[in-house]
């Protein structure tokens, strides 16, 4: 298992390289350099030349580059160009507020979402199926920033029950994790609900009964031992993608996350925050998507054999 | 726990149901609803079975086989299926009558059941060991460790070393996960073990093997069996009495001797002449003409008349009665109401 | 082949083809949420179509401030904005950035990523190797971030937030046209198309990839879904399509700083964006259930 | 159970939303005049509010004069609490002393500061010439930075004695004093900056000292005992930013902040409220239209002159600002009531026809002018000046730029745009004129080169006071007014509100407002 785990990481360091190096050639075909967002109204000519070259603005962007890179290989993420401060603070200061989020609004969506689905896949066929499954869609589709705003305004603006920014208190917690986390319920109650009646078809089920197996304790034991699999995998996913950091939530509550810094370093064209955030925030979603295969085998032991003979073969769906 | 203390553990344990006769079937009648029409899967299925004897339920696929033997076990999927009438009693409890929690007491215990697909009867995340143990707590009290020693003697007993108890479902071949059906099914000597085509998804070297090892736990353990399958050498091999099942009714039913040597029933005959005939190579096979009649629109009068050489316009107005030949053996089939009746009967070999 | 075989062939095709289509129509007509789904888009398209005939660019940005701010009323039943604009002809004006967004990022999405994704399924060995990392390259870079750069790079116009919402796509669909070419290619038929001789190509786009259509074009409107919500979020950012052109997300964005007391500026371009984003999701469902029939089961 | 859940789930949030849009507050009536509330009367002995917090608008990630990363409006705002300059100049443009007690000088190019002796610095230690010196030095080698563009003109200084030090420009600058009064032009410690490079830089005279940082969040400044001048009358004053505009509005409903912007929209709500104060003040930035001088249709006179005529500045105003702004008073391109100001220049009225004249004049047939914006308020102008526009037939697209991609769009050399709709800070110093006239400076969106424009400008720079540097900038004016590269439109009004009871700021129209003296009173009347 450690060995495998240990394989994935390395394979991940190349990706990590390819993507500093799309990230830098983007930023730099864009129009304007950091230097423009510093240029003040008494600035001559010769000035903006001495910041363009202490920035190596002048220099072609590969010198610029491989410059990222030794001090990217030497573990050393640089600095926000912007601001001096070193890309790890101003992260390691924001991201447990996204991780927080994310993993809040994870809880939310589950704690929905699961009995939904179970929910769904009892009365499948009748009304309450649809219904739920309507809802769930109506969550999926709503745009996360107009839910947000929504609630905002409801919430906060009139009934003024929580606070409209980010102030520490877990009061402010809540609007941005219901506005993100309503999204994930669609996704995770559909898997719940196809999970169940797929396992819910199976024969070892019938086997169980024959042995005299209590209802209860076969659908504990036997159904959903087997359903979760694909429910851990929705699951992982979903905090993957939230993990990035949703920078239209942040923006619309005001919340000291990874997403709005991305935002800022992009419209600021400070490239080394950039990269930094991206690829903190990329560790990050494959340590996630590692822990979820760690999680995948621990539940399923066909997986598990399978690490065991290191021959892992998983056709990504 | 060394060998010889096992047997004596099985034996006492058969003392419980002693009466003659451990499974009795009466007038079955089992039909599925669904939206558009309903399928008379069993109409009227009548059988005992007594202890330490083996009965084989014949008939091609459709004719109700397995929804008989799920009738017993009371696991009828309820929503399309329903069990109109009839009753089952097994070691003297009626089957259809028993609460929920009573009927759990029993499956598993006085009576239990092989599936016919091994692949997909067992739970892929629970190991071998662990499903057989499942099935001794809960009808024994003992601690987990025992229950777990009880399994790794089961495995051994089906001929599975008692190491692999921590492997799981899909590290074992076919044939291997059938063994482990069995073992599940046997571990805590049931008085019945109803076996739904237990060898027909396997290849014929390891199905005899299985098959031998079920005659042998058969005896150890004094388990009467209800053999279902359309594999007449099977029945052969493995069953005192026979009943042959066609559209959810027994055409026939009698000992092996009955059934086998001196047959009464046109499609038994039928069923015979479809049979390559090993000593006589060129002969030519006689199958029965056309299929199976729908089982939602059956046929009135006798259901096999369409295809049967001997039928005369009586036999498709009148349900044939079963009628009872000797002390053992019955046939339902209207021509034997004119004495002198004979059918050719099959080539013997 | 000769001719009368050839016809033979396509005669069979047609006739299988036409069949086919039909029982996926049948059964998605059955199913109440694609129907629903169905309506709702065409009730789109409609108002797309409807606002390209009738509502004039110089209509929706004309300004007069006497009404600014009206509540939704029988005049302007949407309302207006801080302009005075009549907000409903905006949103109506607007669905055809969200149409486009939709179909075309999609498109562009799904012809890359088809293309790579049969050619990674289909040859395997390096070419695999190289496309998937590609892939997963694409996959580790956040959606939004890629999007907001490429608008920076190109412009703020309609064609490159087609193409930022597109190119975040196209990592899924290299996967999911890989994983189904690779169970597709395994069959027989495809073996047998190659006993007769025929080019690797050729079996790729003839044999390989429509049998692994439906599960492309399930993920297609499930895609559409997302890159719909996708676009709003870039115009949300700022990243979109710029002011005076009404397109969803933008129009969202702007009513921010009116939330207190004119909400229904924010309320009813959401709401569009909630029913598109809505009637794409149930007609992937529906047609997830039609295409293969033993899922719904 | 599970059923009652989802259903009760969903009423509440259509109820919720059905609520949102349910209630009307009244829409602003463009007309209303903006009062000026004047600040409550002078504190006789009340209790004071101990902590004060204000809404910045940027984001402050790290504090530094020298650092080219850190330069935003704010440092103007934490720049008269934390740090002290020579000179202080208050509302009236009068210059009061501060560090320097007494400072003269002949030719205006040699400058004499007696310092004032007993200042303490936050970190104990005592402020001399030799810190002054330092200041300069290490400004001299910061470009980009606010504080290089004020002491970048010093060419030498000589330390007299530890507290009088003599400054010597580079050309004689009439204007010196009153750019070194500006509080982005801070007297740093030399001390402070060797021993703590991150923390060195927060260290200066002014009333309050930094006690804690969140960058591009919040900023805790806790009020200083042994300041030299007078007390502030909080103990703590906190400055938050925060991005949503609703959310800032309904933190100050719920008394979060004690100061915030509020945007003009909002004006009447806050306004009629007793339990808030309006403070307003009009802003010395000219909203203006740039032309495109070098390009073709933008540099035809004719074509400019239509667009002169068709503009109607109150529409603008009304639509991008509510209303709540003043309108271009005169045809000079100046800012808002700043001296030398020639009020008479005739301001071009809208007149249609004439327009339509003009534009047949011109060399426009029917192509798309590309109107470029970037601050929020400037694209709304901007949406109605195209709407206006269009009237008389020119055909006009927006594209709207970010900070970054408007600077590199509009740089001198290769400025590639039609029409900027912009607004630049314009003040009666040579050096504003400089950076919006003469060819080279990035602030020249109209790539305006008018030889005697500069000309002009250098003199005006170099002659003192008085009514002949009136006469060169009354002449500049005409020449503006004539030419027409740039078209003034309105000055904006910014209003802060605020608690009632709270007071004591002093908002200049260069947007470096100065909280150091703020206060709030407990149980106002």
């Amino acid at each position: 298992m450690l060995r495998y785990s240990a394989m994935r990481l390395l394979l991940f360091i190349p990706i990590i390289i390819c993507v500093t190096f799309i990230i830098f050639a983007l930023m730099d075909l864009a129009p304007g350099t950091i230097v423009d967002t510093m240029i003040t109204e008494e600035m001559t000519e010769e000035d903006i030349e001495f910041l363009r070259s202490k920035y190596d603005l002048d220099k072609p962007m590969i010198v610029r580059y491989g410059k990222y890179l030794g001090n990217l290989l030497r573990g050393d993420l640089g600095s926000s160009q912007i601001t001096g401060l070193t890309v790890w603070s101003q992260f390691s200061e924001r991201w447990p507020n996204t991780m927080w989020l994310s993993l809040f609004s994870l809880m939310f969506g589950v704690a929905l979402a699961i009995p939904a689905g179970i929910l769904a896949a009892k009365y499948a066929g009748t009304i309450w199926d649809n219904i739920t499954t309507a809802i769930a869609m109506l969550g999926l589709s709503m745009p996360n920033f107009w839910l947000g705003l929504m609630l905002l305004t409801v919430f906060s603006l009139k009934l003024k029950i929580f606070p409209a920014a980010y102030d520490g208190t877990w009061r402010s917690f809540v609007l941005p994790v219901v506005a993100n986390g309503f999204a994930m319920i669609a996704s995770i109650t559909r898997q719940t609900r196809s999970s169940i009646l797929d396992v819910s078809r199976q024969d070892y089920l019938r086997t169980a009964r024959a042995k005299g197996v209590p209802e209860r304790q076969v659908t504990t034991r036997h159904k959903l031992g087997n359903a979760w699999i694909p429910i851990i995998t929705q699951i992982g996913m979903m905090l993957g993608v939230t993990l990035g950091g949703s920078a239209v939530i942040e923006t619309v509550y005001s919340w000291p996350g990874v997403g709005y810094l991305m935002v800022e370093a992009i419209s600021r064209r400070d490239t080394t925050m950039a990269c930094g955030c991206v690829i903190l925030t990329a560790t990050a979603y494959s340590l996630v998507l590692l822990l979820v295969d760690l999680v995948y085998a621990a539940i399923d032991p066909r997986i598990r054999s399978a690490y065991a003979r290191g021959k892992k073969r998983r056709v990504k769906a | 726990m060394s060998k010889k203390s096992v047997d004596t553990a099985i034996k006492d344990q058969a003392v419980v149901c002693n009466d003659d006769v451990v499974l009795e079937v009466e007038d079955l009648v089992v039909h599925y609803v669904l939206k558009k029409s309903v399928v008379e899967a069993v109409n009227g299925v009548s059988f005992k079975l007594k202890k330490r004897r083996a009965i084989g339920l014949v008939g091609e696929t459709g004719a109700g086989k397995t929804t008989t033997a799920l009738a017993i076990m009371n696991l009828v999927p309820d929503p399309p299926g329903i069990i109109k009438s009839g009753n089952i009693t097994v070691c003297g409890r009626d089957m259809l009558k028993l609460k929920p929690q009573q009927l759990e007491k029993i499956r598993g215990k006085d009576i239990s059941m092989i599936f016919q697909d091994p692949m997909t009867s067992l739970n892929p995340v629970m190991t071998v060991g662990q499903q057989i143990a499942e099935s001794v707590r809960l009808h024994e009290r003992v601690s987990k460790q025992e229950a777990f020693e009880r399994a790794i003697e089961m495995l051994e007993l089906v001929g599975i070393p008692g190491e692999r108890a921590n492997d799981y479902p899909h590290q074992f071949s076919g044939g291997m996960k059938q063994r482990v059906v069995i073992a599940i099914a046997l571990a805590c000597n049931p008085s019945v073990l109803i076996a739904d085509e237990p060898t027909t998804a396997l290849d014929v070297t390891i199905q005899a093997q299985v098959l031998s090892m079920m005659n042998d736990l058969k005896e150890k353990c004094n388990t009467a069996l209800v053999m279902i399958t359309h594999d007449l050498g099977v029945v052969a091999k493995m069953c005192d009495d026979v009943a042959v099942l066609y559209a959810g009714r027994i055409v026939e039913s009698g000992t092996l001797e009955d059934v086998f040597n001196n047959t009464m029933h046109p499609y038994t005959e039928g069923l015979f002449n479809s049979l390559p005939n090993i000593e006589n190579r060129g002969a030519e096979l006689k199958p029965i003409p056309g299929l199976m009649p729908d089982p939602t629109k059956l046929p009135a009068g006798c259901t096999f008349a369409d295809r049967c050489s001997y039928a005369t316009d009586a036999c498709r107005e009148k349900v044939p009665e079963t009628r009872r030949v000797s002390e053992t053996h019955t046939v339902a089939c209207s021509r034997y109401d004119e004495p002198g009746f004979r059918i050719e009967g099959w080539q013997h070999g | 082949m000769s001719s009368k075989v050839k016809t033979q062939s396509m005669i069979s095709s047609q006739y299988q083809r036409e069949n086919q289509l039909l029982a996926v129509w049948k059964r998605l007509r059955t199913n109440p949420g694609a129907v629903v789904g169905l309506i709702i888009l065409c009730a789109l398209i409609l108002i797309m179509v409807y606002s390209v005939l009738f509502i004039s660019y110089e209509e929706i940005t004309v300004i007069n401030s006497k009404n600014r701010f009206a509540p939704p009323s029988a005049e302007y039943p949407f309302g207006t904005d801080e302009m005075g604009r009549d907000l409903m002809k905006r949103i109506f004006y607007g669905s055809r950035y969200s149409l486009a967004v939709a179909f075309g990022s999609v498109f562009i999405g799904m012809v890359v990523g088809i293309f790579f994704g049969s050619i990674a399924g289909f040859f395997g060995g390096w070419v695999d190797n190289l496309i998937m990392r590609i892939a997963d390259i694409m996959s580790s870079i956040p959606g939004t971030l890629l999007g907001m750069v490429i608008v920076t790079i190109l412009g703020a116009n309609l064609i490159n937030l087609l193409i930022a919402v597109g190119v975040a796509s196209i990592a899924g669909f290299i996967r999911m046209a890989r994983a189904s070419v690779l169970t597709v290619k395994s069959n027989e038929y495809v073996e047998s198309a190659r006993a007769i001789g025929m080019s690797e190509l050729r079996i790729i786009f003839t044999q390989v990839v429509p049998n692994s259509l439906s599960p492309l074009i399930v993920t297609a409107t499930a895609r559409m879904a997302t890159s719909v919500l996708s676009a709003a979020g870039l115009s949300f950012l700022g990243f979109g399509i710029t002011a005076p052109k009404p397109e969803w997300g933008a129009l969202i964005s702007g009513s921010r700083a009116f939330l207190n007391y004119a909400p229904h500026l924010c309320y009813f371009p959401g709401l569009f964006i909630m029913l598109m984003a809505f009637a794409c999701a149930l007609l992937g469902d529906g047609l997830r259930d039609a295409l293969d029939p033993k899922l719904k089961k | 159970m599970k059923k009652i859940i989802c259903m009760l789930l969903c009423l509440v949030l259509c109820v919720g939303l059905f609520a949102a849009c349910g209630e009307k507050q009244p829409a602003p009536s463009p007309t209303a005049t903006p009062t000026v509330s004047t600040p409550p009367s002078g504190p006789t002995e009340l209790e004071y509010y101990d902590e004060l917090s204000l809404y910045i608008l940027d984001k402050v990630a790290i504090i530094d004069a020298f650092n080219p990363g850190a330069q935003s409006t704010a440092n103007g705002i934490y720049g008269h609490m934390l740090y002290d300059t020579l000179v202080y100049c208050n509302l009236d443009n009068e210059y009061v002393p501060c560090l320097a007690t007494e400072w003269s000088s002949e030719d205006n190019k040699t400058f004499n500061f007696k310092l004032r002796e007993g200042v303490k610095y936050h970190n104990g230690e005592t402020f001399t010439a030799d810190d002054i010196a330092f200041t300069i030095d290490k400004a001299k080698d910061a470009p980009g930075t606010h504080i290089y563009d004020r002491f970048n003109q010093v060419e030498s200084y000589e330390i007299v004695n530890e507290y009088e030090i003599n400054l010597t420009l580079r050309s004689v600058n009439v204007d010196f004093i009153f750019d070194i009064s500006q509080p982005i032009a801070p007297i740093l410690n030399r001390e402070a900056y060797e021993n703590d490079p991150e923390k060195g830089p927060w260290v200066g005279t002014g009333p309050f000292y930094l006690d804690k940082l969140v960058p591009n969040d919040s900023l805790t400044l806790v009020a200083f005992e042994d300041y030299w001048g007078e007390k502030p009358l909080c103990k703590k004053f906190v400055m938050r930013h925060i991005a949503e505009e609703t959310a800032r509005l309904i933190m100050l409903e719920n008394d979060e902040f004690t100061f915030c912007d509020i945007g003009s929209v909002y004006i009447p709500q806050f306004e009629n409220n007793p339990k808030f104060v309006i403070y307003s003040y009009v802003m010395n930035n000219l909203n203006y239209i740039a032309f495109n001088m070098r390009k073709p249709i933008t540099g035809d006179k004719n074509f400019r002159m239509a667009v002169a005529h068709t503009i109607d500045r109150e529409a603008i105003l009304d639509i991008a600002l509510d209303g709540y702004g003043e309108i271009a008073e005169t045809g000079a391109l100046w800012g808002y009531k700043t001296a030398y100001k020639n009020m008479d220049l005739p301001l071009i009225e809208r007149d249609l026809d004439k327009a339509k004249e003009y534009l047949e004049k011109s060399i426009y047939n029917g192509e798309t002018i590309e109107i470029t914006a970037s601050l929020p308020h400037t694209i709304n102008s901007a949406q109605v000046i195209m709407a206006q526009l269009s009237e008389i037939g020119i055909n006009t697209e927006l594209n709207r730029l970010d900070a970054p991609s408007m600077a590199s769009a509009t740089a001198y050399d290769n400025n590639d745009t039609d029409i900027v709709v912009g607004s630049g800070a314009w003040t009666p110093m040579a050096s504003s004129c400089r950076s919006f006239l003469t060819p080279g400076h990035n602030s020249n969106k109209a790539v305006y080169d008018n030889p005697e424009i500069v000309q002009l400008i250098e003199e005006a720079a170099a002659t003192s006071d008085g009514p002949d540097r009136e006469a060169l900038y009354y002449r500049i004016q005409e020449i503006l007014a004539d030419d027409i590269p740039y078209l003034g439109t309105f000055h904006m009004a910014l209003y802060i509100g605020a608690q009632k009871g709270a007071g004591g700021a002093a908002y200049f129209p260069t947007n470096y407002h100065d909280y150091a003296l703020a206060y709030r009173i407990k149980n106002p009347q």
